[in-house]
């Protein structure tokens, strides 16, 4: 029967991405991704990755949906001149060759993977002890390969600065986002009272369990992130002016408390990010909280795009 | 491990499908789309792989779990990142083609970058 | 009951799945985006199911964030369209 | 009492699918985008609900039943508000006068 639920998937997920490669309007393709990143979370949960399902669910079926409804929107004055463009045959053949052979390549490459299969479980059951945390992904993330994990949230804050730099010189440190003039007795006003204080608290939530159970602060942030849009989409708050001191002490705080207890590290445990023994549980937790604002401000602030007004006085 | 096999084929169908996306369509949003299923392509494999490696007591694998959850969200900035671009390139032309003669048509926005 | 809970599952992912012909043929943008919402419920179901099928009680998380983003792409889409129609409001006046 | 109660989520799943059966039917069958609306919110709130109350007496503690019940609201919550917002934006698009 879980066999059948597996091969369910797959049929889907293959359906919906040769839609979203071949339709001809692009909201429909857009929409199908939304669908296909929701599928994806089914099978996250088949592969016995709970915590991947928790990443997918909140970034594949809230931010990227989201982001990629509001790009297509934009753009639908462009949707008949572009459909106008077309590949020549030639380029459709060898884009064709090209993809077939990828496919057998990788499919021949599925088919002789070792077994039994290499695995890494072993190393982290016998060290996970002494981070004292429970959740092994999160031992992972946070101490064995904690260095990935410093990267990424460095590569976050550049992909921010990436689009800032976007701006328009007349708008520069100016607010991002178009202003939302919404009514505030309106549905979506409603709809952010009561919707976002109860997203932050299962935000929250999924953050804190995170030591011990899938979650984490990749998930939390993320809700939380969702939750910050919601109140500015429903007009109930603005976005903050991109030159505020306090908005980009916000953003670099994460990453410099990560390096900053990296730096420790080589004083007190001889390494760049070892943790010294007994303390290794709080210094995990003290870079968990101070990345957590950083990381809700940042997607939140990619998502919203480069800033398209001036700051008001 | 029959569903390992069967996800990770279907991983390598999912790549071929957006390669072929990506080098094929002219519109730019397209091309993000098409990226994206190659991003969740190779994800999936990786997660397939991360299925076969249960062992110690684990459903799963946890360092390659770990570095999905990684390379989910830099995946979501990389697109976040494409789409502002391509929405500067929209302000600034009125279209939002890459192809050559669609650009050098008269700029609407004027050029204060 | 394993297998009942399986069964279920896999008959929504059906129905859903039929739903999903409504991406495909439309007609407006509003029909794709319901049948969006609909896949959107029906996810949470099918991981609810599965997960008490397979004694994942942590699966149950998973369902509680699809279910507080359940609307987000659908607001980010609705208020899409209005700021298109503030946009294009001055135009028609003009005419 | 086990007996009884996994009776009970025979039949109160069982009723959320049908109801999940219904949403899709309508929405592929109804002729216009309100009707439409109005077969998908009956899955969402009723099939969903269903569901949950059907998994109730197989959680294992107090925390998961309030999580399966807190699900079932948001998504009330959320499928009600948006549906009444796409109905808004259903009737503007009909009405380009408005």
């Amino acid at each position: 029967m879980i066999d059948l639920l597996n091969v369910g998937l797959v049929v889907l997920i293959v359906g919906l991405a040769v839609w979203i490669i071949f339709a001809r309007e692009t909201f429909s393709a857009v929409v199908a991704f939304i669908a296909y990143g929701l599928l994806l979370t089914l099978v996250w949960a088949q592969l016995n990755g709970i915590d991947v399902a928790l990443t997918e669910a909140a970034i594949g079926g809230g931010l990227t949906g989201a982001l990629l409804v509001g790009a297509a929107s934009r753009l639908r004055l462009t949707e008949n001149s572009a459909q106008a463009e077309q590949s020549g045959a030639a380029l459709k053949w060898l884009a064709a060759g090209v993809s077939g052979a990828v496919t057998s390549a990788l499919a021949v490459c599925v088919l002789a993977l070792p077994d039994p299969a290499p695995s890494l479980a072993q190393e982290v059951a016998a060290n996970i002890d002494r981070t004292g945390v429970g959740n092994p992904i999160t031992a992972v993330l946070l101490a064995f390969r904690a260095m990935d994990t410093l990267l990424e949230a460095i590569v976050l804050l550049f992909a921010l600065i990436g689009v800032w730099s976007l701006t328009p010189d007349r708008f520069w440190a100016g607010r991002p986002g178009i202003k939302q003039s919404a009514d505030p007795n309106g549905i979506l006003a409603y709809v952010a009272r009561v919707l976002a204080p109860l997203g932050i608290v299962v935000g929250v939530y999924i953050f804190w369990v995170g030591a011990d159970y899938p979650g984490g602060k990749f998930q939390g942030a993320t809700i939380l992130a969702a939750m910050w849009l919601l109140v500015m989409m429903a007009g109930l708050a603005d976005a903050p002016a991109i030159s505020r001191r306090t908005l980009r002490m916000a953003l670099v705080l994460g990453p410099v408390v990560f390096i900053a207890i990296g730096f420790l590290g080589v004083a007190s445990a001889g390494a760049f990010l070892a943790y010294p023994g007994e303390y290794a549980k709080p210094l995990i937790l003290v870079i968990e909280f101070a990345l957590m604002p950083s990381l809700t401000l940042i997607l939140g602030l990619l998502l919203l795009s480069a800033p398209q007004r001036a700051a008001e006085p | 491990m029959a569903g390992a096999t069967l996800f990770g084929l279907c991983a390598a169908v999912l790549i071929g499908l957006g390669v072929f996306g990506l080098i094929t369509h002219p519109q730019p949003l397209r091309k993000i789309l098409a990226f994206n299923v190659i991003g969740s392509g190779v994800f999936l494999l990786f997660g397939a792989i991360a299925y076969r490696g249960a062992a110690a007591g684990m459903s799963a694998d946890p360092v390659p779990q770990a570095l999905l959850i990684t390379g989910i969200v830099v995946a979501f900035s990389a697109t976040a990142l494409a789409v502002a671009l391509l929405l500067r390139l929209h302000d600034e032309t009125g279209s939002a083609s890459l192809s050559a003669e669609a650009t050098n048509k008269e700029p609407s926005g004027g050029h204060d970058a | 009951m394993v297998d009942f809970l399986l069964m279920a599952a896999c008959f929504i992912l059906a129905m859903v799945a039929l739903g999903l012909w409504r991406i495909l043929r439309g007609p407006a943008d509003v029909d794709r985006m319901m049948a969006a919402q609909l896949l959107g419920s029906g996810s949470i179901a099918i991981v609810l199911l599965s997960g008490a099928a397979t004694g994942q009680a942590m699966m149950i998380n998973v369902a509680l964030i699809l279910a507080v983003l359940a609307a987000f792409a659908s607001l980010a889409f609705v208020k899409a369209g209005d700021i298109a129609r503030q946009g294009k409001m001055p135009d028609e006046d003009a005419q | 009492m086990n007996a009884l109660l996994n009776v009970w989520t025979w039949i109160a799943v069982s009723a959320g699918a049908i109801f999940f059966l219904a949403g899709t039917v309508g929405l592929l069958r109804f002729p216009d985008s309100l009707t439409r609306l109005h077969a998908l919110t009956k899955a969402d709130n009723l099939g969903l609900g269903l569901v949950v109350l059907g998994l109730l007496p197989q959680t294992s503690g107090i925390l998961d039943a309030v999580k399966l019940i807190a699900i079932w609201l948001l998504v009330m919550l959320s499928g009600a508000s948006i549906s009444q917002l796409i109905a808004h934006r259903v009737w503007m698009d009909s009405d380009p006068q408005q």
